[in-house]
């Protein structure tokens, strides 16, 4: 692709990160086209969410007709599958691929090959540590700032004390910047004691982990839980540890708990990776492959809800269940696929 | 690798010889860990919650879940066998049991336990799959199941108020209920172990399965149910572990297989199968979550986590005297 | 075998019919080989055949990098199997090795051969820690090596506590390509021209690789004492001790190639991706995988009988079963419940010969 | 005749295990160009003593002196390398691995620094040649061969390493009569070239044919050595057991054939059975001769259910049963019990304690429902060993710390816990000594009187013409021929054996 300079189409869904970013530029093919997505892991309920919201859009009218063939496959945690599968689909001819990138190394091959080919690769969710390809997601050091201030907000003049930060998977990138988003922010702030634990954003690790904590250190002033929020939450209730101000990612149960015990002082935010960040990335590949000049870098806006502005039935659905994730749809970009449409559809409707 | 050929073999849980060793030492473990625990905390606040009855009973209910599974893949160990199912097994009981919901959530979960044991059981014996690769290969099959089942039928994913009850309840506010689930399984292990023909046939398998068979044992049956009652407890504790968390969702067992082989090596039971007691299990259960808690109390980061978990393995089956060689 | 006298005559008719019995015996020996063997070749035939873009060089050669280092770890966790042993540990000398290339392997010619050579020393080493322990600690080798595994997963975790690093751009392109661009990157064999180079000018250098690794160390190695001890170790340790053989140089020198086996995938797993990355889960895979490839090659979990050859083939099946994935058209949320399918009827196919078993007894080894 | 002088030493040599002195302050002597017999009960030390002298057990005190000078062997290896090559009583063979491996593994033959393949089989092929077993092929694996075959390789691997020492510890025990003499001829062989030869067996004739001297040890201590013929049969038994023994064998009742209790039609299974025809009532021993491997173990394991796609039929009291499984044998119409092959790996469970091996088979009738009745289980234990006078400390040691013979005791008793109506033996005094032998064969008779049915094979002849009422012998699965009463005998036995008589059918003499 070349090196263009901006603007491109639709801006306020192509965001890009910042000023600097700088916009990239293929060659125009004609439509329809050949569009892949090679995910990694399968088997969690955000993965499975993706790949449903997956399907539903490239259904979605106005999507439909500019897609010729439409393939997803999933390679385990295994990069070596993983460059294997994105290299199999450019020799196939694909002309997109979207991708949630393993490891954010070691790409490097793939995108010589795709640009070789002018293949569009759009890595979102788990991004590469690399400007040669276009990407798509949500700014997780902004993440972990957006917690940590709603905390401080929510402590009001309060300025010390004890805070439980849950993080997620070791190792992994996303953990890593809302650790130091949330970091920058509470020790510019304050003097607070932050005692961190490990809750890979599962559930019974989160629960576990929040639990050992709680019996160790007793009352914690203000709670972070990068993922397994729902865990966080029953911990303290088991714990009968007091509701306090919390920061969490977008489960839906999560959400629920908020909108159940905000008045007991559960005064909950909740962001959300957003499993619609796939729609996204395939809406930007399109665009590419129409020789739209596309931002290298896309933010997308993070869907956050706090206490104040939960409402059933639009951002939580409290008669629904607790694991998917709330925020699915962008209006912005016209990717409308609701949680409930794919998640709380029943069997004849999927087949 | 060799069998050993003058080892002692007690299938009577309760009596002195080199089986105790693992217990005796597990049990001082189980103390050092808590005394180096309560050193860290009495250092940073000066306090010492390790030591509090209500902390040991925290931990004993979320050992609970480890514990019902590690009582189950015992009993395939003895035999010589391992199962690799347990993760997505206890995963598909739970999630099919809060699909099911209402009166049926139990009974479900734990057929669904049993049914996926029975088939380890029935790919292993029958077919002479080893145990190893063909649990492994139905692990992968439940994953898949598990997948389609939530990304095609929008399962209901609450716990019933049973499954919490098992799990979260307090008798008397104090002792919880998971606690005496495991304690009836402990029990009924136990008594199989060293009551029953089942067990007597199960130890004798481990040994030396062709003498088993010339003595009239139907080996293959006694395989295929003991994978099913591994099934069941893997299935039990998914039940317990969805109550826990009041929901079931993807990946729930995977944080459960590696623990539960550790805690059951650790506690004296022979990975190569015929020898081991019931007792060195539950206390290699204590010791492996009181590791993990004290662990995650000292916010060890994940790469000192892994070195001292290998570190301690390693160094409990060396005190343990060690296997024995060729013999003469 | 019946114990008629032999006649003179009826001994050289008997002599006779040996040597043309030879070849027979050998095939039936290998018949877990073949059986794999037949399998991948089946399947990935088939995967040619739909692929738009079939029999291709581009095609061998994302193929071929696809399976270099899951082959690699099936030979590394073949040995230790062979006397019926196994080596939890071999994701883990991966890792590791893979996160020291990621730090060294990099500058100058110089610098780059030290890389390589640490991380082959290191992961060799990492092995043959495991062996003492097993030999010296008699632990049995699969509780010993999943303890240990941990341990390198830790020193990985060190070395990469994120993911990233950097190895020699050039060296990681013309190692997964194929010989020409390997040629032409180095400016060997008149940039790869050379009329002599052109018959074999498309064969991907990782099969080259492969075979060079298989015909240099493995071969080899079945053909010294240590190497058939480590067999005869499987089929019998206490007839091999009470026969005089070298058990513990064997139990170690089985460890340390399992290691080296590992240290050797690490590396070109972070040479492909010009990383290191201390995945805890991608290491497990790999292990669980390397045990079924391992049982697809026809090697038995009992020792004895088996070789580095049939897991490697055994290892392309699992390969091929996944690249067949992305030539069909399977509803994403269905393909992991195929995979395990299919999975579970490789690994099944073994028990079919039961049906043929006539004395039950057979069935306990 | 005068001293030949020592070759190889042990002074003062003890070794104790745990509680048990398996060998007290032995002096023993071996010279060169002599075959040297030792002879022993079950546990009396031999093979404790060659263990040691083969590196595979050290001494707890003494020392070994090789040609005047002191030796002491780590292992296996080094004695090997002393020129000492032992052929141990639990074979040293790696089934998996090909003849050619086994017999070459230790020293083989190299090529540009690696094992050369053809070299190997090629001197596989010479020293099988010179053990008379050019029969067997060199690439095969050790696994498929029989018994028989394995033991012969396993001398042939022992001739490889030109031992000057070879120690032979119940290496013939499941010879045939025909390779026993090609051994024979071997022995004598080695003694012309002044080799150095022990030989250990628990069969007199042999002994009586082979040895220039004898060694006899009992319970850990050398009794005495004299030169061959010095002492009578019956002295030497007397040393060895410690007492006189009468008649070795129960006289045999004489009295009409009874009524058949199992008639075996036609019974054939793959080649290794073709057809056979037999039939046993209450009360009778029958005898199963013939060489090694001409179907009896397969017929025993086919009437134990345990062989798959036999054709035929077997009926008990003339209804027609057809065990699918051990269990359903024990539990038939007729109860059957097994006395297997290899009591070390079919018969026994060696690390399990001597009480759970003797309930093994009788759990079900030992327990209510599933759950055993401890009280009933011990009961049955103690009965089991002292109805067979089984030598043990503690009913809960692992019955691998029992002596062979005594290991035997436990499996027969096991079965008879099941009170069976037709026992089958496999060979069942193998490695056993003469004094549990003559036990055993009481025993037997004992119980044919009780009214059970014995079918027993054995490839002792003087057992079989000491025990059975009839002998069938068997030739390449099929019974050749009949014997009963006076027609038992050595000629017969062995014309019968080899299949001399033409084929006809099988004739009741
Ligand atoms: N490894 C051992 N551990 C404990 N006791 C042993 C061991 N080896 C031998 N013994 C004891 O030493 C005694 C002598 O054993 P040994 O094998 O020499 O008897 P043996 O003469 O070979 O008997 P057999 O004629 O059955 O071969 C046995 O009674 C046994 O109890
Ligand atoms: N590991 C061991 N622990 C305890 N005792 C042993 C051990 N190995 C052997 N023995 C003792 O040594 C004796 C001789 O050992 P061996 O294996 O030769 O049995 P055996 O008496 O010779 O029986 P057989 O002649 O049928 O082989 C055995 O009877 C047994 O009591
Ligand atoms: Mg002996
Ligand atoms: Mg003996």
């Amino acid at each position: 692709p070349k090196i263009v300079s901006g603007p491109g189409p639709d801006p306020n869904c192509f965001k890009p990160w910042s000023a600097q970013t700088k916009y990239m530029q293929w060659d125009k093919k004609p439509g329809p086209y050949r569009i892949a997505v090679v995910n990694g892991f399968v088997g969690n309920t955000w993965r499975i969410q993706m790949l449903q919201t997956a399907k539903a859009y490239a259904e979605q009218s106005g999507v439909k007709e500019k897609i010729k063939e439409f393939k997803v496959v999933s390679t385990g945690t295994d990069v070596a599958a993983q460059l294997g599968a994105i290299e199999d689909f450019i020799n196939q001819g694909f002309d997109a691929i979207i991708t949630i990138a393993v490891a954010p190394d070691g790409f490097d091959r793939v995108i010589r090959l795709a640009d070789r080919n002018n293949v569009v690769i759009v890595p979102f969710d788990n991004v590469l540590d690399t400007d040669k390809v276009m990407q798509v997601n949500e700014d997780q050091l902004e993440i972990g700032r957006l917690s940590a201030r709603h905390l401080l907000k929510e402590l009001g003049q309060k300025r010390d004390g004890k805070i439980l930060e849950v993080r997620g998977l070791p190792g992994n990138s996303v953990d890593r910047d809302r650790h130091l988003g949330f970091r920058e922010v509470m020790e510019k702030e304050g003097k607070f004691q932050i005692v961190e634990v490990v809750g890979n954003w599962d559930d019974g690790t989160a629960q576990k982990a929040t639990a050992d904590a709680i019996a160790v250190h007793g009352k914690f002033d203000g709670v972070f839980t990068q993922g397994g929020s729902t865990g966080s939450v029953r911990a303290m209730m088991d714990a009968k540890h007091p509701f306090v101000p919390m920061a969490g990612e977008g489960e839906n149960g999560f959400r629920k708990l908020i909108a159940q015990h905000a008045s007991a002082g559960l005064k909950g935010f909740s962001y959300s990776q957003s499993p619609g960040l796939v729609s996204i990335s395939m809406k930007a590949a399109i665009s590419a492959l129409e020789g739209n000049p596309m931002p290298q870098l896309i933010s997308v806006p993070i869907p956050a809800v706090d206490y104040t502005t939960l409402k059933d039935n639009v951002n939580y659905w409290s008669n629904l269940s607790d694991n998917f994730f709330a925020a699915n749809e962008f209006p912005a970009c016209g990717v409308n696929v609701t949680a409930p449409e794919i998640m709380a559809k029943d069997a004849k409707n999927t087949q | 690798m060799t069998r050993a050929a003058a080892t002692r073999n007690t299938p009577q849980a309760y009596r002195l010889g080199p089986d105790d060793k693992p217990v005796v030492f597990a049990a001082g473990f189980v103390l050092l860990i808590l005394i180096v625990g309560t050193g860290y905390t009495l250092f940073t606040q000066g306090s010492m919650p390790l030591l509090q009855p209500q902390y040991l009973l925290q931990q004993l209910q979320v050992g609970s879940f480890l514990g019902i599974v590690a009582a189950g893949l015992m009993l395939v160990i003895l035999l010589g066998h391992i199962d690799l199912s347990v993760p997505w097994t206890l995963t598909a009981a739970a999630m099919m049991a809060t699909a099911a919901g209402g009166a049926w959530a139990l009974p479900v979960g734990l057929g669904i336990g049993l049914l996926v044991g029975a088939i380890n059981g029935l790919g292993v014996a029958y077919l002479r799959v080893p145990s190893m690769i063909f649990t492994l290969g139905v692990n992968a099959v439940m994953r898949g199941l598990m997948v389609a089942h939530t990304g095609g039928f929008a399962p209901q994913t609450a716990a019933t108020d049973l499954m919490q009850y098992l799990a979260v309840a307090r008798i008397g506010g104090v002792i919880p209920v998971a606690l005496l689930v495991w304690l009836v399984v402990s029990i009924v292990v136990v008594v199989v172990l060293t009551r029953t023909i089942l067990g007597r046939a199960i130890y004798a398998i481990g040994n030396r399965e062709r003498a088993a068979y010339l003595s009239g044992i139907q080996t293959n049956r006694v395989i295929l149910v003991a994978f099913a009652l591994s099934g069941a407890m893997s299935g039990l504790a998914g039940v317990l572990l969805a109550g826990y968390s009041t929901k079931a969702y993807q990946g729930m067992g995977d944080a459960y297989l590696l623990p539960a082989i550790a805690a059951v090596v650790i506690g004296g039971t022979n990975i190569l199968g015929g020898r081991g007691r019931y007792l060195g299990t539950l206390l290699g259960v204590i010791l492996i979550v009181l590791l993990n808690s004290v662990l995650s109390i000292m916010q060890m980061p994940e790469a000192g986590r892994q070195i001292i978990y290998g570190t301690v393995i390693i160094a409990m089956l060396l005190v343990y005297g060690r296997g024995n060689t060729v013999t003469g | 075998m019946s114990d008629a006298v032999l006649t003179r005559d009826a001994a050289e008719a008997g002599d006779a019919a040996r040597r043309r019995g030879s070849l027979g015996l050998k095939l039936q020996q290998q018949a877990g080989i073949l059986g794999a063997l037949a399998l991948f070749i089946v399947l990935y035939l088939f995967y040619q055949a739909n692929h738009p873009r079939g029999f291709t060089g581009q095609i061998l050669i994302q193929n071929a990098n696809e399976a270099f280092a899951l082959a690699l770890i099936a030979m590394a966790q073949t040995v230790p199997v062979l006397m019926a042993g196994l080596d939890l540990s071999v994701g883990a000398v991966m890792t590791l090795s893979g996160c020291i290339a990621s730090h060294l392997v990099n500058g100058t010619p110089s610098e780059i051969a030290l890389g390589i050579a640490t991380c082959i020393g290191v992961s060799a080493s990492c092995g043959f820690i495991n062996g003492c322990v097993v030999v010296y600690g008699r632990i049995q080798p699969i509780i010993a090596t999943l303890a240990t595994s941990a341990i390198y997963m830790g020193f990985a975790l060190i070395l990469r506590p994120t993911p990233g690093g950097k190895v020699h751009e050039d060296l990681s392109w013309a190692l997964t390509n194929d010989v020409r661009e390997f040629a032409l990157t180095f400016g060997l064999f008149e940039n790869g021209e050379a009329a002599w180079l052109q018959p074999f000018a498309w064969v991907p250098v990782p099969l080259v690789l492969l075979g060079l690794i298989v015909v240099l160390i493995w071969v080899p190695f079945t053909r010294t004492v240590t190497g058939r001890t480590v067999y005869a170790i499987g089929s019998s340790e206490g007839a091999a001790y009470m026969s005089g053989l070298p058990i513990n140089r064997a139990k170690l020198a089985a460890f340390t190639m399992a290691g080296l086996f590992a240290g050797l995938g690490g590396l070109f797993l972070a040479l492909q991706t010009s990383s290191g990355n201390a995945d805890i889960p991608q290491a497990g895979a790999y292990t669980l995988n390397s045990i079924a490839a391992v049982v697809i090659g026809g090697t038995s979990l009992l020792g004895g009988t088996g070789s580095a050859i049939g897991s490697v083939i055994g290892a392309l099946v699992l390969r091929t079963i996944s690249f067949n994935f992305r030539i069909f058209d399977i509803a994403p949320l269905l393909q992991p419940l195929f995979e395990g399918l299919v999975l579970l009827a490789a690994v099944s196919l073994g028990g079919l010969k039961l049906l043929r078993l006539k004395n039950k007894l057979e069935v306990f080894r | 005749m005068t001293e030949p002088e020592p070759f190889f030493v042990l002074e003062n040599v003890s070794k104790r295990y745990g509680g048990v002195h398996a060998l007290q302050d032995v002096n023993f002597a071996c010279a060169r160009g002599s075959i040297h017999a030792v002879l022993g009960e079950n546990g009396a030390g031999k093979s404790t003593l060659m263990k040691i002298m083969a590196g595979v057990v050290q001494p707890d005190v003494g020392r070994m002196m090789l040609e005047g000078s002191p030796v002491a062997f780590p292992n296996p290896a080094a004695a090997n390398r002393a020129g000492i090559v032992c052929i141990f009583q639990e074979l040293s063979l790696m089934p998996e691995l090909t003849v050619a491996d086994n017999i070459t593994l230790s020293n083989p033959p190299y090529r540009f620094g690696l094992i050369d393949g053809r070299a190997q089989r090629r001197r596989s092929e010479e020293l099988l040649a010179r053990v008379g077993c050019e029969d067997i092929n060199p690439s095969s694996r050790v696994a498929d061969l029989p018994l028989s075959r394995r033991q012969m390789v396993e001398i042939a691997k022992a001739l490889g390493r030109n031992p000057d020492l070879l120690i032979l510890d119940e290496a013939t025990s499941a010879l045939t009569a025909k390779d026993v003499d090609r051994v024979y001829r071997l022995l004598f062989d080695l003694k012309a070239r002044n080799l150095s030869i022990l030989y250990i067996s628990h069969r007199m004739h042999e002994i009586e044919a082979l040895a220039d001297r004898c060694s006899v040890f009992r319970n850990g201590r050398h009794v005495e050595t004299f030169t061959k013929g010095a002492r009578s049969r019956d002295e030497i038994i007397g040393l060895m057991i410690g007492r006189e023994i009468e008649g070795q064998f129960p006289p045999k009742p004489s009295r009409p054939r009874p009524a058949p209790l199992i008639e075996i039609r036609d019974l054939a299974w793959e080649n290794r059975l073709t057809g056979v025809t037999l039939e046993a009532g209450r009360g009778e021993i029958v005898g199963l001769g013939g060489l090694d491997g001409q179907g009896q173990k397969e017929l025993l394991l086919a009437l134990f259910g345990v062989l798959r796609g036999v054709s035929g039929k077997v009926m008990v009291e003339g209804n027609v049963v057809a065990p699918s499984s051990p269990n359903a044998a024990k539990n038939g119409r007729a109860r059957l019990a097994l006395v297997p092959e290899d009591r070390k790996s079919e018969g026994l469970i060696l690390s399990m304690s001597i009480s759970d091996n003797l309930s093994m088979a009788s759990l079900g009738r030992l327990s209510w429902g599933p759950f055993i009745n401890a009280g009933r289980a011990r009961a049955a234990v103690e009965r089991a060993i002292e109805q067979l006078r089984i030598k043990i400390g503690d009913p809960s040691d692992p019955v691998s710390t029992l002596s062979g013979g005594n290991q035997q005791k436990v499996v027969i008793a096991k079965w008879l816990a099941t009170n069976p109506d037709v026992i089958l033996l496999n060979d069942p005094t193998r490695g056993i000594d003469v004094g549990t032998k003559q036990e055993i064969y009481r025993l037997m008779r004992e119980l044919a009187e009780a009214g059970a049915c014995i079918l027993f094979y054995s490839t002792d002849y003087e057992e079989l013409i000491g025990c059975c009422d009839r002998v069938a012998v068997m030739y390449d699965g099929r019974i050749v021929r009949e014997l009963a009463g006076d027609a038992i005998n050595e000629h017969n036995l062995i014309a019968s054996a080899l299949n001399i008589v033409e084929q006809r059918e099988p004739t009741h003499v």
